[in-house]
């Protein structure tokens, strides 16, 4: 589903991927970890071109996402993007967060945009909310109707960067609880995560990676138990090890 | 130089007189606070001699021809009459040379001359000239004849360029200035005002000709003028006009503000 | 010394009051024209298009480099060549023309201002940069914008009095006339600086009130 | 139509650089003296104490509500009445208690500025008020407050050609005098216009450069 | 050491801390936790009057802290603070930071603050960074030079409010390692956090808030295996369930 060739970027001199590659089968679900500055922010971004590369490739659902023949406008309907800092439309209620795009870019009426915008934020617990402002809402809440807006535009994929970090420890749970279904649902996932239990417990596959390269890939028990790489293990112990 | 619209024939195409007549309405350029030629009261209107003149010069254009006043900075006059914001202007404008340079005037219509205002706490000077020391403050109305004159005749004193002459009076008043140079009739009617505050120094220190400044070489509109000018200087209405401003000072009480 | 005689104000009240409903007529009409004229320049110094930015760029550093007083008398006398502007029109286009500028870049900050965050979620839902722009910035920057047009409003009625430089009609340069004939210059300039206190300060206290209601409804 | 002669520019190139100094120098003095005017009031405006706060207030509104036009007037025509300040120092103290007035403002949001956690974290390790102000808040405000402090003096030097109205010798009054004796109105504000221009612009790009230094110094 | 009696405090209509009462022995560590909103940072702000109180009292070392009659500034030099966002003095370096205080307020030779600020920085694991400015500093390098700050002072009792919770997850570490070493050293503290590993591991006592009161208070042991009100067995599943 997801396919990222070779992919090299730099922010002026600072070199921040390097030759990185990564393939993602159907319904599979990633977890990108790794210290500060490793580049996963930049790696994620890149998949729906929010970030534009150097050289490499990457194909999303069969088509190039950095190829300049792409309609990017069109290739982002396949790829929901989730904002650590959920970057609701602060003027715009939830419900109209997640209709917006559905009527303005895929031209659907405000009947058709809203019954579904009302199932997906009341599938994600938000039945109460459509009304409200997200200065409203709690952290937990916003994530969610971020999460809803998404989903909204029917994408077959979906990327999360750090989708818990802003939110309050007690709010961290309906978030992930949210993304947990979606990956029973069987949707193609990358999660940009510190939460390690999450990560091992839905993921199809741990990508670690560190100073703009994948350092070690492997299946969620086997990474947590026993890291390959030095650089993996001193990141665990300082994680895990409070 | 002006070689484009110097010499040639005589066009009347773009002659003023041509163009109030079409538009039926004649924009006079005055700055008001030149006693008793331009003056405003507190209605608003302009008044005093120069608008007498000017509205019977608009009446022999025709009985249909609106006159309009418009208020500059004397010092703004001239380069609104040279980019037609207005059509002539009126206001006790000294006849100078280099004035006719950049525009053209009618003959003279009055006679008068720069003259000197002090304070009336200064009982010692006698001339100008013992005002030309250094510290001495000289108040003019910024781009007159005053303020041309007393730049070049004081040597020592400083010269402060007001805006117009009832600043650089107050300024005087004050005591931010030790005299003001500014025309005679104008000095004469401050004196009238504000008798016992001030004196006028014996004798004028020039005499000068005023004339109505008009569009550069716009013939026929200057020989007009200089016709009209014939023949209302001396008729009943001017005399009266004559009367009114400069032999009574009754306007005072109508015009200025008690 | 100098004796005061406050009743030349009240005599002359309607001098007054007509001086500042001009005032605000003119400052009114400038702005209307100076809104359109900074969005305008305000967008094209953040436009992609390199000339369109230029453009604006020299417009706006032009105008915020020049005094307005030297810039009403070039409009006057030098555009008034070629334009029959008159007083009136003249003064309000300068105003017009020296606001924009500064709405420009009200417009350009208030823009830029919305957290990048807002341009990235839209572009991520499939929208294009002018929908983006049209469907979410826009309408955030407009809510950060008002205030500082306001405020620029309050900046032009008091602007406004250098044009009576030439020689539009508004309520300094009838006051200027009213010393003129009533020599009582203290007592006239201090009501009129009490007048020009009293349009902007209500004014800006108005702002203020609706500054704080939209604070609130925005928590 | 108007012929253009370009040559009284250069003719009269003295009068311009003369007049162009005489700008420089009176807004050069005038915030000098605003500077520590808007430190006391902008101190001000932030004090516990009521007192000099409302004092500050008022001065800081009554100031920025009043055209500069109106109150260099006032300040000539009414206070000179019982200070003798003549046109130079008239006009200096006008610009300066003008600029006062926003310089005020620009030290007062300076302060508030510093993170509230400043304050906090200074007073959480034993300083007093005082002591946190001095070796804590102050340092800090001094940077955020010297770049708008800059583009006031650029708006200083633009609002200097208002002393003109108080025969206070500088640029545009020269350039009034030269229209009255040359005629040329449209060259000659073409050029006072492009003087300020240059005045103006070069120093905005000169404090750009210091802030870009300044702020990658920072980080 | 620490004695809070009776304290209520409120916003204008709200109210936030409603009659709270807590003692703290001296050597004893207590952790203070709860869901956003609980009062937790204003209680805790209280102790040292950065935050003033409506009625109660607060007593710390034998001061009064709330009493007009007490010199605030004197009572405040025996109560370290550490702030959820460090804040560090941005203009001076990390050695200036530490030194400021003893310096201005205790009338410190510069010799003599200088020395004990390095043993401070040093003995923190930052004997390279006295000259680095804190915008060069990591998060986690930053939070250890604000509690250096905090102990050139020679406090008796220290307060954290959340010192980790602005951290990347792999610096909690360092600093949460710091923390350990003045609780082994037998510092008075008080520490709001959401670690809860770690707050098992170092405290004597937790205290659970809620809505502005102390809800439950119980040894660490007995509160996360065990407690007794519904209110923190909500709050724990939510927290420790990811
Ligand atoms: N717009 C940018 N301009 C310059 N450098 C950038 C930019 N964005 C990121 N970087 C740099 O690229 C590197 C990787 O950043 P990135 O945000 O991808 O890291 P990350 O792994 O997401 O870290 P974190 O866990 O802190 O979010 C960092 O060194 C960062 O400073
Ligand atoms: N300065 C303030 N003005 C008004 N209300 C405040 C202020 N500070 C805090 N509050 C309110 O007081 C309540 C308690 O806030 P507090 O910051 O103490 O909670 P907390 O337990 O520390 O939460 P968190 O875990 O989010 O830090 C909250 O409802 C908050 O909105
Ligand atoms: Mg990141
Ligand atoms: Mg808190």
């Amino acid at each position: 589903m997801i396919s990222i060739k070779n992919v090299n970027k730099s922010f002026g001199d600072h070199h921040v991927l390097t030759d990185v590659s990564l393939e993602i089968p159907k319904s599979n679900v990633v977890a990108l970890i790794g210290p500060s500055g490793a580049g996963k922010s930049t790696l994620i971004r890149t998949i729906n071109a929010l970030e534009p590369i150097n050289t490499g490739e990457i194909i999303v659902d069969g088509v190039s996402i950095h190829d300049k023949k792409t309609d990017i406008n069109v290739a982002r309907l396949n790829i929901g993007f989730v904002f650590q800092s959920f970057n609701l439309f602060p003027f715009l209620t939830a419900l109209e967060n997640v209709t917006i795009s559905p009527m303005k870019v895929k031209g659907l009426s405000k009947e058709v945009a809203e019954k579904r915008g009302k199932e997906l934020l009341t599938s994600l617990g938000l039945g109460d909310k459509f009304d409200s402002y997200p200065s409203r809402l709690s952290g937990g809440q916003q994530q969610r109707v971020a999460i809803a807006r998404a989903l909204a535009m029917d994408p077959q994929v979906m990327l999360f960067d750090e989708p818990t970090s802003a939110l309050d420890p007690e709010m961290v749970t309906e978030v992930l609880d949210a993304i947990r279904k979606l990956a029973k649902d069987g949707m193609t996932m990358v999660v940009v995560t510190h939460e390690m239990g999450f990560a091992k417990e839905i993921c199809d596959e741990i990508v670690f990676m560190a100073e703009g390269k994948i350092v070690e890939r492997a299946a969620p028990d086997k990474f947590f138990s026993n890291p390959d790489t030095k650089r993996a293990q001193d990141f665990l112990s300082k994680v895990l090890n409070h | 130089g002006c070689s484009n619209d110097s010499g040639g024939g005589v066009s009347t195409e773009n002659s003023t007189i041509q163009k109030v007549l079409k538009d039926k309405k004649l924009v006079i350029g005055m700055s008001p606070g030149y006693f008793p030629f331009d003056m405003k009261d507190p209605n608003g209107d302009f008044v005093g001699y120069d608008v007498d003149f000017a509205n019977a010069l608009g009446a022999a254009l025709g009985k249909d021809i609106k006159v309009e006043y418009k208020q500059f900075t004397f010092d703004g006059l001239i380069p609104a009459l040279q980019t037609g914001e207005v059509d002539m202007v009126f206001a006790g404008m000294t006849i100078r040379g280099d004035r006719a340079l950049a525009v053209s005037f009618a003959n003279p219509y009055f006679q008068t001359g720069q003259a000197v205002m002090l304070p009336s706490s200064d009982t010692k000077t006698k001339t100008w000239q013992e005002l030309d020391v250094k510290g001495n403050k000289i108040a003019v109305g910024i781009g007159t004849t005053g303020a041309l004159l007393a730049k070049d005749v004081f040597k020592n004193a400083e010269v402060l360029d007001f805006e117009e002459f009832p600043s650089a009076a107050a300024a005087m008043a004050q005591g931010k200035a030790d005299a003001v140079v500014y025309d005679e009739p104008a000095i004469a009617v401050w004196n009238l005002k504000n008798a016992g505050e001030v004196r006028a120094l014996e004798g004028l220190i020039s005499s000068e000709n005023l004339g109505i400044a008009i569009k550069k070489n716009d013939f026929e509109t200057l020989q007009w003028v200089n016709s009209f000018l014939a023949s209302y200087i001396g008729s009943p209405s001017e005399l009266a006009s004559r009367h009114k401003w400069f032999e009574t000072s009754d306007w005072l009480t109508e015009v200025v503000e008690e | 010394m100098y004796s005061y005689d406050w009743s030349v104000i009240t005599r002359n009240m309607d001098v007054f009051i007509d001086g500042a409903l001009k005032t605000l007529e003119i400052s009114a009409l400038a702005i209307l024209i100076a809104i359109p004229i900074g969005i305008i320049f305000g967008m094209g110094r953040i436009s992609k298009n390199k000339f369109f930015r230029l453009i604006s760029s020299i417009y706006v550093e032009i105008i915020r480099g020049v005094p307005l007083l030297v810039l009403l008398i070039w409009i006057f006398f030098v555009l008034g060549q070629f334009l029959k502007l008159g007083s009136y029109w003249g003064s309000i286009w300068g105003l017009a023309i020296f606001a924009g500028a500064f709405i420009a870049e009200i417009v350009r900050s208030g823009i830029q201002a919305v957290p990048k965050g807002q341009m990235e979620a839209a572009r991520s839902l499939g929208m294009s940069h002018a929908k983006a722009m049209t469907y979410i910035i826009l309408p955030q920057a407009f809510r950060r914008v008002l205030p500082p047009l306001a405020s620029q409003f309050i900046m032009l009625i008091k602007d406004s009095s250098l044009v009576s430089v030439i020689a539009a009609t508004e309520l300094t340069l009838n006051a200027k006339n009213l010393v003129a004939t009533s020599f009582r210059s203290i007592e006239v300039w201090t009501f009129v600086a009490l007048i020009y206190f009293i349009m902007t300060f209500s004014l800006s206290l108005i702002i203020r009130y609706f500054e704080k209601r939209l604070l609130k409804s925005e928590a």
